[in-house]
Order: structure tokens, then sequence, then C-alpha cells
């Protein structure tokens, strides 16, 4: 679902990349950010909410919210809306919260 | 009828709509006292998203006009910042 | 409805005064009052670090730790309420780093064990069963009680509240006491920002204001107020079990139920005074004792900041008593930072002493102790 | 520590004008900014700007964030950290602390001025967090910044500025918007944002809300419901919309979280966003070294947010420098802003800030609304009576090829008048005025076409031939016809009409990237034709 041509616009992607997102492998372009990447790819649920079980997916996309928390490289929590996405990261959803592995 | 459980004011804290209305009915009408009981606003947004919400809501219940009712006072730090942030210590993912 | 009259005004609506009103209203006291300037639990109570340790070194503080947290473990059938407390009993872990510590504590097991609270003496490797992650460097024993723990220091006041509402009482929110009324020696009334309430009786348990009230009064009551700073992180899965404190290296860190770690340490040359605010220094000071205790929760974030204010007494142990010098005048003050974990028994005695029944304990927490030289010196707080 | 003179929180336009108004004047000065770029919302503002030609209005944000990113960067008195996010101050200590890099420094400012801006508000309603329920920023971010599809079908909550551009933003991304949904009875934004999506064909529900998003695990569909005067739904007019994204855009608040933590004295002012803090006329705040500028002392557009943000850098300055000049400027920029807000449209604005800074409860002065008509503002489309109001006659209409301003609400906004070679188009003396054109002077070039931000001037060659008439229209999607196409002809509810022919396709450097397509069509369609599409 990447836009390829915009009338205003133009894109300029930095280098092809892959991430893993709960076992799969995802393309991103160096600077995009893991959340634009997952969208991209068509993954639009990201979690599941504490609580309530509910699924959640992006919401402010500027770090605000905490609807996007997942774990990152082993840190948990982190908003992958505003985190960029690096070759080889491991990426999981948090379940319900995070884990905070040595 | 509106499903007021399937409202969801605070993403952070999976706090509803039902949850609010029931508390500022039994007397908790300071968001202050609302944040303290159900931790609405003392997730990560520290209350951006329910903040607002919450006033119209005491506003709507006990006629008091919004104007006259407070937001939460926020608290530092802002977002977040690692232990090891905090001492400078860079093992960071990046 | 402003309501003017009264048996007692309690002043204050943090876990002491809501805990007085309650027991009162239970044992049918009528016509209760109890103002807070802002909200319930909205001073020292709201902001405390919602610990429970029955680990003390008097026997008095053992004894009211021990009778309080059989309340909290029987809350729902004893307040009568719905509300989850959040009680998570799993222990306080306390850390000697010097032989005289270790000593102290093991006088401290022997009287506490005279009260049935389980503490046991842990070798540094021990403790690495409770908290694996522990730096146990310098570490000389720890100090261990499994049924020790954390309950949520605004639900249990709201508890206490709405019980003592459903047996009566009238609770005033957003009312400021402006002055205690006294005619020839005794009390009259107090002026509120909403109007006077006659009464005879006033209960001071306005914690961090407490000499303010005091001074209404036309006492001078020996207790300041002090800033105490804490932080809070995000919430994570649960791996710390039990709250680990030290006295010599300064900190206490616990996990709620909730998932989020909350610690503080005892400040230096604070000063008396009312601040609230957070500071810098804290939060880096704080985050060196931490992560050299804790050291994984390097990776994990501190998402806010606060401060509260102990009101403190001259030995650091409360003051429950009516004053001497105005009768009807009652005071449960200077907590010194444990008001909320010993507010259920402190409810109780304050009940019998305001009823003017026998005392149902045997405790010295009246003010004529720093006269009589009776000072309680008890070796454990931060 | 890092010592600076002035630190500035923010860098979308309000603290980079701050951040410049400081740094020119040869004062240390910390600029601060949460991502990796400059620019704030600008960056996602792909449309024209309003407001006058000193503003830079006529010209994209984007490119305004160029420049002025280009100027920061320049100046060898602004220090930029970029990825840098604020954490709090500590009055107490004098202490701001800032995370960048997995680091946290510690800045000691003399001065601070807070320019965070605002955050979006959310909306109650049933199943209010499924996936697939964005905040119209996010839904921005997505496409412009990351060149990503948000979703294939969205429908808009909110017809405020932020809305109808972003639904417009969407459809030039390839998006389809099925609908955009208003609760009050009128379009809260500019009503020639609204005409061009409604030249797209974007249906348009005032006077409706959302009651609930449909679906399991993300957004399959929204249920909307008709409102009365009174606000209440109106039962049986539920109505099922599918859609795979709901883009909530139903106002900002501003972003006080540093002001509120300082101590900053606060107050809710609903006309402002919500809580905003208490300031006087030089943007100081009841904290005597901290300045505010931008969203957070009150939503507003960038053009304020630019004024507010040099004038809140000046004043702050003043305690460095003592130059009468910029008393002068500060005089001037004070002056533009009531300019700026002195519009129908600026009364919301003009009546908070009135209640923050006099104290007042309700507001005098400024023009009140009455010359907006009814119908233009429930649907977005001219009404008989409008279009009557602005044809020439009909001797004119017959001779020569004519501009036609479809603009009928007083907003602050000139490129027109500055962009016509031969000064035919006027306002008078106030920005706010609507463009008038002196049909003796108008030769028909269309330079004005190609810079009106709300895409709202046509040309119109009645007399193309025998049989036909040619319209010249803005055109910014993809892909541009050819010459001699056979497109679609569309009315202004985006409905086709005809087929029609491209006769001419302008597109050059300086109208960048607003192509004009001329197409021709039967005569009697010449007030008619207001849009193309491609025929597949």
């Amino acid at each position: 679902m990447r836009i390829e041509k915009h009338p205003i616009l133009t894109f300029e992607r930095g280098k092809e990349i892959y991430f893993i997102f709960d076992g799969k492998r995802i393309k991103a372009f160096e600077g995009e950010t893991i959340a634009a990447a997952l969208h991209a790819d068509g993954i639009i649920k990201y979690n599941t909410s504490p609580k309530l079980h509910r699924p959640r997916g992006l919401f402010c996309a500027v770090g605000h919210c905490s609807s996007c928390l997942m774990t990152v490289n082993g840190v948990p929590n982190t908003r992958i809306c505003v985190t960029r996405a690096k070759e080889g990261m491991i990426v999981h959803s948090q379940n319900p919260r995070g884990d905070l592995n040595d | 009828m509106m499903k007021e459980d399937n409202i969801i004011v605070c993403r952070c804290e999976d706090v509803t709509l039902k949850d609010i209305r029931e508390l500022i009915k039994r007397g908790y009408t300071n968001i202050e006292e609302i944040k303290r009981i159900t931790r609405c606003g003392m997730g990560p947004c520290q209350g951006k998203n329910c903040g607002q919400i919450i006033l119209r809501e005491i506003s709507m219940i006990t006629g008091i006009p919004v104007e006259k009712l407070t937001l939460q006072r926020y608290r530092p730090p802002f977002g977040g910042i690692k232990f090891s942030e905090v001492l400078g210590e860079n093992n960071d993912e990046k | 409805m402003m309501k003017n009259k009264a048996s007692i005004v309690i002043i204050g609506g943090g876990v002491i005064g809501c805990s007085a009103a309650y027991n009162l209203s239970k044992r049918g006291l009528k016509d209760i009052v109890l103002v807070e300037k802002k909200f319930l639990a909205s001073g020292a109570t709201g902001r405390c670090g919602a610990g429970i340790r029955q680990q003390w070194g008097t026997r008095q503080n053992c004894f009211l730790a021990k009778k309080s947290m059989e309340i909290f473990e029987n809350f729902r059938d004893y307040v009568d309420t719905k509300i989850d407390i959040e009680l998570k009993q799993k222990g306080y872990l306390l850390l000697a780093y010097s032989d005289k510590e270790v000593d102290q504590f093991e006088k401290n097991i022997f009287i506490q064990h005279e009260y049935g609270i389980p503490s046991r003496i842990l070798e540094p490797e021990e403790s690495l069963e409770i908290v694996p992650f522990l730096n146990i460097e310098k570490l000389k024993a720890a100090a261990f009680c499994p049924t020790d723990g954390h309950a949520n220091p605004f639900h249990v006041t709201a508890a206490y509240a709405e019980a003592a509402k459903k047996n009566g009482v009238t609770i005033l929110k957003d009312t400021e006491v402006l002055g205690i009324n006294k005619s020839k020696g005794r009390i009259t009334g107090v002026e509120t920002s909403k109007g006077l309430i006659e009464t005879e009786k006033v209960l001071n348990a306005a914690g961090s204001w407490a000499r303010e009230i005091g001074k209404m009064a036309g006492l001078d009551l020996p207790v300041f107020s002090e800033r105490h700073e804490i932080l809070v992180t995000e919430p994570v899965n649960s791996i710390l079990d039990p709250m680990v404190m030290s006295f010599s290296y300064n900190i206490y860190c616990q996990q709620s139920p909730h998932g989020s770690f909350i610690m503080g340490y005892g400040p230096e040359n604070e000063g008396h005074n009312h601040r609230i605010n957070s500071s810098c220094n804290f939060l880096e000071n704080m985050s060196k004792k931490a992560t050299w205790l804790l050291p994984p929760l390097k990776k994990l974030r501190i998402v806010r900041q606060w401060a509260g204010s102990y009101n403190i007494s001259p030995d650091k142990q409360p003051i429950v008593c009516e004053s001497e010098e105005l009768a009807g005048f009652y005071m449960a003050i200077g907590f010194s930072g444990h008001g909320f974990m010993l507010s259920p028994a402190i409810g109780i005695y304050l009940t019998d002493l305001i009823l003017k029944e026998e005392p149902p304990f045997d405790i010295t927490v009246d003010l004529g102790r720093f006269e009589r030289r009776e000072t309680i010196s008890e070796p454990s707080v931060v | 520590m890092i010592e600076t003179d002035i630190l500035v929180v923010g860098g979308g336009p309000a603290g980079i004008s701050a951040a410049l108004a400081c740094g020119r004047n040869n004062i240390k000065t910390v600029l601060i900014e949460e991502r990796d770029f400059l620019g704030g919302q600008l960056i996602k503002q792909t449309h024209r700007f309003f407001g006058s030609k000193e503003e830079r209005a006529g010209s994209r944000g984007i490119r305004i964030a160029e420049d002025l990113m280009n100027e920061i960067k320049k100046n060898k008195n602004i220090d930029l950290y970029l990825d840098a996010r604020a954490l709090g101050y500590y009055e107490e200590e004098k202490i701001f602390t800032v995370l960048q890099n997995g680091r946290m420094l510690k800045f000691s400012p003399r001065k601070l001025i807070i320019a965070t801006g605002a955050f979006e508000k959310s909306l109650s309603f049933e199943n209010n967090d499924l996936p697939g329920i964005y905040g119209a920023g996010a839904v921005q971010t997505l496409m412009n910044i990351y060149g990503v599809k948000p979703a294939e079908r969205v429908l808009m909550i909110g017809s405020g500025n932020i809305g109808l551009i972003v639904s417009y933003q969407l459809i030039q991304a390839g998006v389809q918007v099925v609908g955009v949904i208003e609760a009050a009875p009128e379009i809260g934004g500019y009503a020639v944002h609204a005409s061009k999506i409604r030249r797209l064909g974007v249906p348009l529900y005032t006077s409706h809300t959302i009651k609930k998003a449909i679906g399991n695990e993300f957004v399959t569909g929204a249920e909307i419901i008709e409102l009365d005067r009174n606000w209440n739904e109106i039962k049986g007019t539920e109505k099922k919309i599918d859609c795979d994204c709901i883009c909530l855009s139903v106002g900002l608040s501003p972003l006080v979280d540093i002001l509120s933590q300082s101590g900053c004295e606060m107050v809710y002012i609903p006309e402002l966003g919500g809580e905003v803090p208490v300031r006087n006329e030089n943007m100081q705040t009841s904290i005597d070294n901290i300045y505010v500028a931008g969203d957070l002392a009150g939503i507003e557009e960038a053009t304020a947010a630019m004024l507010e943000g040099e004038l809140a850098g000046l004043c702050a300055a003043n305690t460095f420098i003592n130059d009468v000049k910029q008393d002068e400027r500060i005089e001037k920029i004070k002056n533009n802003l009531e300019v700026l807000r002195s519009g129908p449209k600026g009364s919301k604005i003009r009546s908070g800030l009135n209640k923050l800074i006099k104290g007042e409860t309700f507001f005098q002065g400024g023009r009140n609304t009455g010359s907006e008509i009814e119908a233009f503002k429930k649907t977005g489309i001219p009404s008989g009576e409008n279009l009557r109001s602005i044809l020439p006659d009909e001797k004119r209409i017959n001779e020569t090829p004519f501009a036609l301003i479809e603009c009928f609400q007083e907003i602050p906004c000139d490129p027109c008048v500055n962009n016509c070679p031969f000064g035919a188009i006027t306002e008078g003396t106030d920005i706010n005025n609507l463009p008038k054109i002196d049909y003796s002077k108008c030769t028909g070039c269309g330079s004005c076409i190609s810079r009106c931000p709300g895409l709202a001037i046509f040309l119109i060659n009645k007399n193309y031939s025998e049989n036909t008439s040619t319209v010249s229209m803005p055109y910014e999607m993809l892909p541009v016809p050819q010459k001699g196409e056979i497109v679609d002809v569309l009315d202004r509810e985006g409905k086709k009409i005809v087929s029609g022919k491209v006769v001419k396709v302008l597109k050059n450097e300086k109208m960048d990237k607003t192509n004009v397509i001329s197409v021709e069509i039967p005569k009697e369609f010449f007030n008619v034709a207001r849009n193309i599409r491609l025929v597949k």
C-alpha cells in the first residue's frame, strides 16, 4: 500500500531493509517507522489491550498515545509509530504488558 | 441506548465511558480523583486523550460548566525515559 | 446542603481521617462531618509509596502493623465494601549492609515473632531466590516477611469514605478550614470556606497541614512537613514480588500489581516546608540507586515523578491523642511516612479515644511523651 | 549542563519563527525538536496557505517549511537539536531536561519559549478504539511523510479545515473518501476547501455524527446518525457506511504538558481548544521566564503561529537587546495578528483571546458572519444566488475569456490580488474582504488560477467555438490528462454532466504542481463544469 506516484510530493525512500515482526519478515525502507512499514504490509492490528483484551492499532502516530506499544529488540513498551525500522530488528506485539527480560 | 462499556475513554488503561460515568455518579467529580481511582491519565499519554472527554462528562452530570473545571497536572518526564538514559549509559537498541 | 452542626469535625480527607470517620460511624456516633480542602487522598495518602510493612523494631509498631495488616487482609468484610483495594502480599525484603544492621534485624525479628509476624533472616544468596536479579554486592544479610505487601491507597481511602457515607457521615470536599472557634477554653465550632460548623470536638487529621490546623486552635504542635519524592515506571509483566528496601542504602522499590515500579528514598537537607514539586536531582539519584540495586531496571522507562509531604514528629512516630491544653481537640498527626500502612489500627484506636472508652491497645502515642522523655526509638525507618 | 540565553521547545512554524527572531538578533538560542526534521505540521501540508503575501500566502506549507529549515541551519546563533524530546522543566533548579540519542541532556536557559503545538482530540463512540480508527495527523503522517496509504476507503469525521484538507490529500494519494461527517449544521472549515472535495464527489453529511465503528479485529464500516437542532440523535436515521478507516478530525487541544508541569497558571477556554496558559500580549506566561507561541497558546492557523513565534522570540530577546527597531517590529506583528483574526472566521479566536488577555466573558468588535450564505455553508456548493453575484454582465461574458472567483466567504487571504498582472483583482484595505474583479481590466490570462489556495478560480471562454465553451480549472491529481484527451466533465458535486475534450494543459515550475486544464464543453455548461475525471 505504498504510494508510488503523488501529484505534489516525491518520496525519497531509503535503502530497502527487513525486520521481523512476530516471526514475519517485513520490508521497510531506511528512515521509515516500524508502524509505517507494518501498515505498508497491511498489518494494522498491533496489540490486544491489557485489561479488556480489545484489538488495538495505530492511533496518533506522533508518539503521544499508547496504542502502538511493542517490544523492540527486547525493550518493552516501545512506541513503534516514532521508532525507525532497522535491518534485522526483532519486533513483538505485547501481551498483556511487555516483558522486562534481562 | 449506547453501549457505554464499548466506548473507550482511556486507551492506556482500558477505561470505558461506563466506568467514568459510574464514578462521577458516585460523587467523584474532580478529574484528579477519577485519575487516581481509574488510572485515567496515569498511562503514557498522561491524559491527553481522556482528559477532555472526562471533563465533558463531569460537566454533563454535575452541571458545572467545563470552564470551571480543571485538567489534571502533567508530571515529568514526559513520554518516559529509561533509567539508563537518565544515567547517560547509552546501551540502547538504537 | 451545608451541615452546620456536628458531633465531631474531622479535618482531612486522607486515609487517617476517612478511617476515623468510618470507625466512629460504625460504632454508632452520629453527625460526623469530615472536611477536606481538595478531594479525598489528595495529600500524602495519594502520593505515598503504598507499601504495607510489619517488620518493625518496636513492639508498638509491630503490634499496630500486624493489626492493620489483618484488617487489610479482610478489608471487604471489615469495611463492607465492593471496592478492591488491590492488596498484594508478596513480602518486604529488607537489606542489611553492615554487621550492626544485621544485629538490629535479628533483634527486630525476635520482637516481630512475639506478635506472630512471620519474618526471617536470609543469607544474601537466599535473597536471590526471592529476587533473582538483585545485586547482592556488599550485602550482609536480608530480612524477609512474606505477608508484608502493597495496597492501593486511593481505593482504601475511597472504601473507608464510601462506607462512612453509608453510615451517615457527611463528607465535604473542596472545603477549606479557615479557623477553629473557642469559648472559655472549649471548642465551639469550625469555620470553613463553606460556612460555620458548630461542634465541640475536632480531629486534626490534616497530614502535612497538621501544624497549621493546630495553630488555628492556638496549639503549637511539634510536627513539621518535609518533601519526599517518588517516581513510577511504565508497567511491565510482573518480575519483582516483594518491596525491596534498605535503610542504610536509603531506598525502597516495589512493583505494583498493575505492573509499574514505584520507588523513592529519604531526602537530605530538605528543610521544613510544603514544597511538593519534583526535582531533577531526585530523578538522577534515584536512577543511580535503583539500577545499582536492580540492574534489569535500566531498560525500563520512568514515566512520572512527583512528591508528597511527610508530616514528621520529633521521634518519627505518630501522635494520636487528645490535647491536654484544649479539651475536645484530637489529633492523629506526625505519621512520618507510615500513615497509610497504620491507618486501619489507628482508626480503631482513635475511635475509643474519642468515645472516651478504654483504649483497645496499650501504646504510647500521646503528645506528653516528648516532655516525659519517653520518645519511641524506632530503628527501622527510611 | 548546557547554558543558553534562549531555549525554544518545538520546531514547528511557531518555534522556528521564535528561534529565528532570536538568532537574527545575535542571541544564543537552542531549538529542540522531537522529530528528526523541522517544520512540525507544515511538513504534512501540501496545500497552499491563506493569509497575506507578507506571510507567504499562496505557497504550500511544505515549501515554507523547507525555506525556514534552511534559514535555521544557516544561522550560527542557533543550535539545533533534532530527535530531541522535552522531558520536563524543573523550575526550582532551573533545569530543562531533554532526551536525545538515548541520553538525557540538561539545559540551563535564561528564557524558555514553549511552542509544542497541539494534539488531536478524541471522540466517544462505540468501538472507538478499533484498529483503523486514526487521528487525522496519523493519516497525514502515513501518507504525506512515509508515502503509505492509510487505507482504501476512508470516512472522515469532522469538517474543520484539517478534516477537509486531509480528505483532499487522501484523494490525491489515491484513497477514496466515502464521506465527511459533521455534527454541526454547517461546515467547520473554509467553504472553499469543502467545495474542492465536493467537486471530487465526496458526500458531506452535516448534522450527523458517528454512532459506532463496525468490525471485530479492524474497521469494516461505520454507523452514522442524523442530529436534530439540539444535537440529539434522530432515531431511525441510522445509516451504515462501508469503509476500512475512520479518520478523526474533531479538533485540536493545546499541548500544554510542560507549562502545566512547570506551574504556569492555566485557564480553560473552549474557543482556544481547551486548557491554555495565561499570558500577556507579549506571549509571556505567569512564570516570567517562560514565553509561549503557536497552537499551545490557542488553536489557530500556521500563519498566526509564525507571527506569534516571532513575537515571543522578540519579546523574550528584548531583555537582552534594546533596539528600537525591534519595538517597531513587535507592534507590526501585533497589528498583523489583529488583521489576520479580524474576519468572520476569526471570531472564535478573538472571543477566546479576549477572555484570556482581557478577562472579558463576551467579545465586541470584528465583523459578524452575516455576509455568509446559508446553503453554501451547509453543502460547500455555491447557490445560484452566490453565482449570480459574481458573474459579469452578459456583454462581458460573451466578449473575451474572463476569470471567475468562486469565493463567497470572508477569510484572510490575498494571493489572487497579488498575482493578477493587470491589477484587476482588488479587495480593499481589509485582507478578509471578498476579492472583486474589475472586468474591464481582466484579460482572461489565467495567472490567478494556480495561486488560489482555495482552488476557487476558474477561467471561462464562453465563445471558444460556435457551439462550445472552454473552462480552465486547477487540477492537482494524477495522472494529468493529455491535450486532446476526452474526459468526463463534472459539476460542483462531482457528478458527470458531459464528456469534454482537453484543449490545453498548462504546467510550469512557478505553478508548483497546480496544473491548469482547459476543457471544451457545450456552451450550456460553461457555468456548471468545474472538474474533470479521466476515463479509464
